[in-house]
């Protein structure tokens, strides 16, 4: 572990930028996971800090998207324990963990093929609505109020991203970039207190990009949401991120500010090749 | 690195075609290329600008999406294929990459690089290019017996491009090879697709959205923008076009900015409105 | 040894047998998933249709003749000669490969890369046309199948058993005949899939049509391979269950005997049809025999998708399907 | 442009999100309405009711069950039949028991026993996904059908097995048994099929109808963002076999008035029901009806055209039609694999671009 | 012109035994259309309706057809007589459904509509054993009987009074059903053979009949021991099975073969004139003749009614009153062509069911052709009467139906 990595106060600090960096958000303790013969995590423990961007680096294969997984419930390690808002978290279902306040965005794109944009984007919103099943037959008061609200919502989110004129389109027929902003505003929708982005950038030129960062910043921002990121774009790591973790073969080999990142060697051997700018 | 030859024979040239999904929706408003023979010829564009769309035209895929060629005409060394199945198009050499990986999920890493050899006859020749192929991707050795399903996005890429050479193809057309690959792995890849297009003469067209390694690797360029190609060069000049550099390869001035720098403007001018 | 004992192996022994039937049909569906992730509704029709094209081959009747009939009021229906019975399986081994050409010709090129319940759904008007052809060219009544396969109880197994155990237990040699077909279909068409280089094609097909278009694999040349064995199998399991049954509508039912035992064995697996097969067999046979009279009988139909239901339970994706890949 | 949507505009959202939004729709909507309501029980004849619109009626009831599991939750059902036959068996129990409660009760118990059967057979779909969930449902299939058979109680004891409806009547007209005015059964059939409609559009517009859509489109990621799998999936199959079961009571009381297990709630029915919603369209409310429409309407159809008018020999005529309907499906879904409704969608998309191709 | 409308099923599972029916049926109208010019000078008209033995489509031919001035029918199917039952009923349209459908309609004072005679399931069952107590001079006591039965309404009807029979002659009664189809009976056979029943009484339709007779042959079962109902009597149930069908036995209540002076006229004007309805390849089988006996009834009753109202037109009220006023003799059989053929009987208001007596007959394998090995045997009334008295009380008072002529 880097030397940064330890000096960090436990109640938070404030960036360059000026942003608040609160206390631990979310813990991994001793992570180990397995499938079969293959070891796709082994021991590897890292914190969240609340309000920070923590970014996830290594070369493919590392197991970045299982840590994700293992976040949001999906995969249940064989060792270790996840802390999460202070105490320790009980084995739990995936949609239990996402009515905590996790929500997640996908590699390989998840989204709903056969609805469209909009649907897919109420569908974050899942959690939050609780008129029964008789109230959303008859459609009268309360099952309409809470859909115009949350409507409402909605709308808010798909201005922030920009993807207004495509509203009523089937998510099928949107170019691959259009897809990765849907899902993004997917999980906006839930309100995450944290957001776990899988490759974001993936497939995106430079200006798509940049959109890309520019709404993780100000959703870190805006919303004070805690943004846990897998990339392979260096420079939106850099960038972008409070601290960085780097992971190769499922071990940790790394984690610390994108500095520190930058000129330690395991990590430029195992994964930057060169030391990049 | 040597430029587009202009003596270069074109090898495959797409004339003006018009692409249309489902009957209703139009998508290319009118594209045309030209590929020379052994050069690497790169398609440059945003998110939905239409490159995929242009490279499931050229290999016959686009039926299968429900997309129509209405208009113009693709020749392969002279001969329409616009019409062709994608089989005869591999016998002919032209293969391509798909997008988002299509891997056969279930069968292991190792049989999905074989079925790439489908249309080879020797075994010999398939047995050294497995071999070829794992030195190239090491990883894919280690996960050879695996499910391909199972294996990591980068993983699944590798596999999807390692099965596209098992095919010894005369052309190949790679889509967004980049994507989802560790920085390392993407040099790597374009050095891959150096090597076999000097060694082995191999033609590429390749979709990129990475148009910074994309330039630098390949001989021309076309820009395409909503369906219409709105620039096109050797790569040279499309590197040094002030509104590439700023478009595509995220540099003013002043050289590279920072992503956090992104916060406090906008562009938004584009060559079509 | 007790009655009951003996009693319970003669059932179980029957009920193998009876399984490989179902294995027969199954067998079918089997291949066509495998190679092109379409489950075949029209597979019982297709052994309907390959049966009644073998006895009209046989009996030499004129096909379409009613149609012919009632459109030019003339009264033909039989060229008036006997084909032999292994030419006649010939033949119709021939049409069914016709069949697969028209199949992929007229709808499998048309839906490519289309989700599976569409698939599924083509295969629904397939089984439509086809039921409604095979009566329109060989007529609607019950015609009787002999292609020389012997039937009723084989002595040989009697007398055998008799001596061994003092009850001579009864085996249809039809059954036999059926399991030593079985056998060899199994056998050589697993090897087939496994490990040959057009058996890899087709479970690439399955996986994803665009890919495997992607690297030069022919759709039409699988497809009509594969729907030409499946055919084949059909004509199989129409020669053996026709011969039991005679050839008439009915036959294009068995499909529904042959559902839970590609549930339980898993779409994909050859193997996994006879193995499922015979566990539905054996499960329904004995539970028929020994439960049946207590609960008011004609349990067979339930029983055989409730034992499929409990295996699934515990393996989703059957015996020895592949695992359903759940990734994100 | 005869057809377009401009110069429509919406200010609320709650406007935005009505079932027709174009005005064009909604125009023929409401005549479409004020026909079926308006002018058909003026006109029908026993024919009509009988060959025609209920069975008709009744089987868009079914269908949009169907749908709502099949279409909207994605789980692959083949035992329509045999829920059906609960909601008949618990409809002929109900009248036979409590003769004095009006049947529009009856009716809607037995839809509501049949969706607590539902349930219990959903209750694999948790392990058990795709054509393979199928098994649990084709289980049910058979085991219910055997089930009535068997147990002497659910036919009350008669003779052969076969249940008969008595005379059942609301608001002092009779809706079942055989003096029924042929009026009477349709706008019977029509009112409880047009209240199952609308509780069915609310709920695939709701959030309960985006549960289902992601749990069939991709449940793991469904499940990934907060969606209770088991709640969901067996919401769809309590409100599927709600609706199935209707069907089934409407089917055996006011349509057929007798019925037996295996002959009318058998697996055809469970297969003839699912093409109506994969013909019509999967996971559409138009759909449900269009499928039903067509494989109710085309066979009597096809049967008039080639036996009526061209007067065939009829076995000839039954065996064409089963080659045409085969070849229509074919045809059908080659030109729009995602059934009558989206071919719907799309001739609509291109009237509105009318008279541009593009 | 008189409307017979004949729902005739040439499709579906159950084609083999339909197309011979329907066959029978309309070629003997055309007889009397060709030969004698109708029916007292009326031609008769039969159009014909493909229900596919479902009883939807049932429903939809009955409403297609009623309209046209039907004057009676006969659907050949028990969930289709079940479904229109109550419509005639509603309609005033008789249905005649000879041994098949609903057995208590035999009683006139409740089923005004429905007429069943000569005979039904019930009389079958009870002849079936009847023909056995002969065998076993008269007493059964101490035997098995097993029932295999098609698993539906149809082949339920027989089980009460089997069970009534069991009762009184002391035999034992095991059931055993076959799922419709009935493609697989090995479970079934393979409980016969370890019961090892004295006797198996078969109550089946389509396939199922062929591969029950199979399956006895397979497990060698005794076949002179192996009785089907009328039903289960067809050529195309035997054949399949060749040799190891000799010696089965089924009942019937006409005459078998084509000995008979009708089947004469029937060649000279509907055969040869090219006016016959299906292939032609059915003439004198089991079921062709039975489709015919069923025309042969409804034209008489047709003579009978036409009489009795002075006019050659006559409507489906005036049909029912000369359907109960029937009276098939000898003669007038002798004079149809059909001598011998079918029992003599006199139909009343409340008598609805004829005598019930039916004859049994043997299958020969080598000559191919069925024998007749009994004369008529009458049923056992007094078991047979209160059954139908108690079932059609039930129907009564489940539709608040009033007794009649009484
Ligand atoms: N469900 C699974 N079953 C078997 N192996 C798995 C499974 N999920 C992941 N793996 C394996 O675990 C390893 C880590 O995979 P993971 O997807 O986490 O990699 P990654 O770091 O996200 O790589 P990439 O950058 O290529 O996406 C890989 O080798 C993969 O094959
Ligand atoms: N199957 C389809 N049906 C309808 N529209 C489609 C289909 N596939 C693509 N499109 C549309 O065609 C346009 C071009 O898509 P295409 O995939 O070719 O873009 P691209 O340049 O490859 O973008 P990306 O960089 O995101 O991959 C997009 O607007 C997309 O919405
Ligand atoms: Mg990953
Ligand atoms: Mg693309």
């Amino acid at each position: 572990m880097t030397a940064a990595a330890q000096t960090m106060p436990a109640e938070g600090w404030t960036t360059a930028d000026g942003r608040k960096i609160g206390p631990v958000l979310m813990e991994m303790k001793n992570i180990t996971l397995r499938f079969g013969g293959v070891k796709a995590i082994t021991d590897i423990s890292f914190d969240i800090r609340e309000g920070e961007i923590r970014a996830i680096i290594g070369p493919n294969g590392a197991g970045k998207s299982s840590m994700l997984n293992v976040i949001s419930g999906f995969y249940v390690p064989q060792e270790g324990e996840v802390w999460f808002r202070g105490a320790r978290r009980p084995p739990m279902k995936p949609y239990e963990v996402a009515r905590q306040g996790i929500a997640r965005t996908f590699q390989n794109i998840a989204l709903f093929e056969g609805m469209s944009v909009l649907n897919n984007i109420m569908t974050g919103r899942l959690t939050m609505m609780n008129t029964n099943i008789a109230q959303q037959a008859l459609w009268w008061g309360r099952a309409q109020r809470e859909e115009d609200e949350h409507r409402e919502k909605v709308e808010k989110i798909i201005d922030f991203l920009e993807i207004q004129h495509i509203r009523k389109t089937p998510v099928g027929r949107l170019p691959y970039g259009l897809k990765k902003r849907v899902e993004l505003a997917r999980a906006l929708a839930a309100e995450p207190k944290l957001l776990l982005l899988d490759e974001p950038m993936a497939g995106m030129n430079v200006e798509e990009k940049e959109d890309m960062c520019r709404f993780i910043l100000d959703v870190n921002d805006e919303f004070g949401t805690t943004i846990a990121l897998i990339e392979h774009d260096m420079g939106v790591v850099m960038d972008l991120s409070d601290r960085v973790v780097v992971m190769d073969y499922g071990k940790k080999i790394g984690d610390g500010s994108p500095d520190d990142i930058r000129s330690n060697q395991a990590v430029i051997d195992a994964y930057l090749g060169v030391s990049h700018d | 690195m040597l430029d587009a030859a202009p003596t270069r024979e074109t090898l495959l040239e797409v004339n003006n075609i018009e692409v249309i999904y489902n009957h209703v929706i139009l998508v290319l408003k009118g594209v045309s290329l030209s590929v020379p023979k052994g050069a690497i010829t790169a398609l440059l564009g945003g998110n939905g600008a239409g490159k995929s769309t242009t490279l499931k035209a050229i290999s016959g895929l686009l039926k299968s999406e429900r997309g129509d060629v209405t208009k113009g005409s693709i020749l392969y060394r002279g001969q329409n294929i616009a019409e062709g199945n994608p089989a005869d198009l591999v016998r002919m050499g032209v293969i391509q990459v798909m997008e988002g990986r299509h891997c056969f999920e279930h069968l292991t890493v190792e049989e999905n690089l074989l079925t790439g050899a489908y249309t080879r006859a020797s075994r010999a020749d398939v047995a050294r290019d497995l071999e070829m192929v794992y030195t190239y991707f090491p990883r894919l050795r280690e996960r050879r017996k695996s499910q391909a399903g199972y294996t990591s996005g980068g993983e699944q890429q590798m596999t999807a491009i390692g099965r596209a050479l098992m095919s010894r193809p005369e052309t190949i057309l790679l889509d967004e090879p980049s994507m989802g690959l560790a920085p390392q792995l993407v040099e790597q890849i374009f050095e891959i697709v150096r090597e076999v297009n000097d060694k082995e003469g191999v033609t590429f067209l390749l979709a990129e959205q990475n148009t910074n390694v994309a330039l630098r690797y390949a001989h021309t360029g076309y820009i395409l923008e909503s369906g219409r190609v709105v620039m096109e060069g050797t790569a040279q000049d499309l590197r040094e076009n002030p509104d590439v550099k700023e478009f595509y390869l995220g540099m003013s001035d002043k050289g590279r900015k920072s992503f956090r720098d992104v916060r406090s403007y906008r562009r938004r001018k584009r060559w079509l409105a | 040894m007790p009655e009951t004992l003996l009693y319970a192996i003669e059932v179980t022994l029957n009920g193998l047998m009876a399984g490989v039937l179902y294995a027969l049909v199954a067998l079918g569906f089997v291949l066509i998933f495998k190679a092109s992730g379409i489950f075949n509704y029209a597979q019982g029709v297709l052994a309907l249709f390959a049966a009644l094209t073998l006895v009209g081959i046989q009996n030499g009747q004129v096909p379409f003749a009613h149609l012919i009939n009632a459109i030019f009021g003339t009264s033909i229906h039989h060229f008036g000669w006997h084909v032999p019975a292994v030419l006649a399986i010939l033949l119709t081994a021939l049409v069914m490969v016709g069949l697969a050409i028209l199949v992929e010709r007229f709808v499998l090129k048309h839906l490519v890369n289309q989700e599976p319940i569409i698939l599924f759904m083509a295969t629904i008007g397939l089984a439509y046309f086809l039921e409604g052809m095979g009566d329109v060219m060989w007529g609607a009544d019950i015609k009787k199948l002999d292609v020389g396969i012997p039937q009723g109880m084989s002595g040989a197994i009697d007398d055998f058993t008799y001596n061994a155990f003092g009850y001579g237990f009864f085996i249809d040699q039809l059954d036999i005949v059926a399991t030593v077909v079985a056998v060899i279909l199994v056998v050589s068409l697993t090897l087939f899939s496994q490990y040959s280089k057009q058996g890899r094609a087709l479970r690439a097909v399955a996986d994803d049509h665009q890919a495997a278009l992607s690297v030069g694999i022919s759709l039409r040349f699988i497809w009509v391979l594969t729907w030409s064995i499946a055919g084949f199998v059909a004509l199989v399991a129409g020669i053996m269950w026709g011969s039991k049954s005679g050839v008439q509508f009915s036959l294009s039912l068995i499909a529904l005997k042959a559902l839970p035992v590609l549930m339980l064995g898993g779409f994909t697996s050859i193997p996994g049809a006879i193995v499922g097969g015979l566990i539905i067999g054996v499960g329904e046979k004995l539970f028929e025999f020994f439960a049946g009279p207590l609960i008011g009988g004609a349990t067979e139909n339930w029983f055989a998708y409730v034992l499929a239901l409990i295996f699934l339970v515990f393996r989703p994706q059957g015996l020895f399907g592949e695992k359903i890949i759940e990734r994100v | 442009m005869l057809y377009r949507e401009a110069g429509d505009f919406k200010a609320t959202y709650r406007d935005d999100s009505q079932t027709f939004p174009i005005r064009f729709d909604r125009t023929g909507y409401y005549v479409l309405m004020a026909v079926a309501f308006g002018v058909v029980p003026f006109l029908i004849n026993d024919y009509w009711a009988n060959a025609v619109f209920v069975p008709f009626l009744i089987y868009a009831i079914a269908a949009l069950g169907l749908n709502i599991l099949t279409g909207y939750c994605g789980q692959v059902s083949l035992g329509t039949g045999g829920f059906m036959a609960v909601g008949a068996y618990a409809c002929y129990k109900l009248m036979t028991g409590f003769p004095d409660v009006n049947i529009f009760f009856h009716v809607m118990l037995a839809g509501g026993i049949t969706a607590m059967v539902g349930v219990l057979f959903g209750l694999p779909s948790l392990r058990i996904k795709g054509f393979y969930l199928a098994v649990a449902t084709l289980a049910a299939q058979f085991f219910l059908v055997w089930l009535f058979n068997k147990v002497p109680w659910f036919y009350n004891y008669s003779a052969s097995g076969q249940i008969n409806a008595p005379e059942r009547t609301v608001f002092g007209i009779a809706v079942t048994g055989a003096n029924t005015p042929a009026w009477a059964k349709y706008l019977f059939c029509l009112v409880i099929l047009f209240i199952v409609a609308w509780i069915a559009r609310n709920l695939t517009r709701g959030s309960i109808g985006r549960q289902w859509m992601a749990i069939r489109d991709m449940d793991i990621a469904a499940e990934i963002i907060g969606v209770n799998p088991l709640r969901s999936k067996l919401s769809a199959f309590a409100v599927s076999s709600f609706f199935i079961g209707i069907a089934g009571a409407l089917f055996f009381a006011v349509y057929l008035g007798a019925a037996e297990v295996g002959e009318s709630f058998g697996i055809n029915k469970s297969f003839l029901v699912l093409f109506m919603v994969i013909i019509g369209g999967l996971g559409s409310i138009f759909g449900s009806f269009a499928g039903a429409a067509f494989l109710v309407l085309l066979p009597v159809f096809l049967k008039n055209v080639l036996v009526g008018m061209l007067g065939w020999p009829t076995d000839l005529a039954a065996h064409i039609e089963l080659m045409i309907i085969g070849a229509l499906i074919v045809t059908f879904l080659i030109l729009e694999p995602h059934g009558l409704a989206q071919l719907w969608r799309v001739t609509k998309e291109k009237l509105r671009l009318w008279p541009f191709p593009h | 012109d008189l409307v017979v409308p004949n729902l005739s099923y040439r499709t579906g599972p159950f084609a083999a035994g339909g197309i011979p029916y329907a066959d029978g049926f309309s070629d003997y109208f055309t007889l009397l259309n060709e030969r004698d010019g109708g029916i007292g000078g009326e031609k008769i008209v039969v159009p014909e309706c493909e229900t596919a033995y479902n009883t939807e489509k049932g429903v939809e031919c009955y409403e297609s057809t009623k309209g046209s001035g039907a004057l009676i029918y006969n659907p050949l199917s028990t969930g289709i007589t079940y479904q229109l039952i109550p419509r005639v009923t509603a309609d005033k349209i008789p249905m005649y459904t000879p041994g098949y459908g609903r057995t208590s309609a035999a009683n006139g004072k409740v089923f005004e509509w429905v007429f069943n005679y000569p005979a039904n399931y019930w009389d079958g069952a009870s002849v079936a054993i009847k023909y056995l107590l002969q065998e076993n001079g008269g007493d059964l006591n101490g035997k098995k009987v097993a029932l295999v039965y098609h698993n539906s309404a149809y082949g339920k009807e027989p089980i009460r009074t089997l069970e009534e029979l069991s009762k009184k002659h002391g035999f034992t009664l095991s059931l055993l059903p076959v799922d419709s189809p009935g493609q697989e009976q090995k479970s079934q056979w393979l409980q016969i053979r370890r019961d090892k029943p004295d006797y198996v009484l078969m109550w089946g339709w389509g396939v199922m009949n062929a591969v029950a007779i199979q399956e006895a042959a397979n497990i060698r079962f005794p076949m002179e021991n192996f009785i089907g109902i009328w039903w289960s009597g067809s050529e195309n149930d035997v054949n399949p099975a060749g040799d190891g069908a000799n010696g089965y036995k089924a009942l019937t209540f006409h005459g078998v073969g084509m000995d008979y002076p009708v089947y004469d006229d029937l060649k000279t004007y509907v055969y040869d004139a090219g006016k016959k309805a299906g292939a032609g390849d059915q003439i004198g089988s089991a079921v062709y003749s039975r489709g015919m006996y069923a025309a042969m009834v409804v034209a008489e009753a047709i003579r009978t009614t036409q009489a009795a109202v002075g006019s050659s037109k006559i409507t489906p009220p005036q049909l029912r009153d000369g359907m109960e006023a029937l009276a098939l003799t000898p003669e007038r059989l002798a004079e149809l062509g059909l001598p011998n053929f079918g029992q003599p009987f006199q139909a009343t208001c409340a008598d609805h069911g004829g005598p019930g007596a039916a004859m049994i007959k043997q299958w020969d394998a080598s000559a191919k052709k069925w024998n007749l090995i009994t004369d008529f045997i009458e049923p056992d009334h007094d078991v047979l009467d209160p059954l139908v008295l108690e079932d059609s009380a039930a129907y009564a008072a489940e539709n608040k139906i009033a007794e009649r002529c009484n």
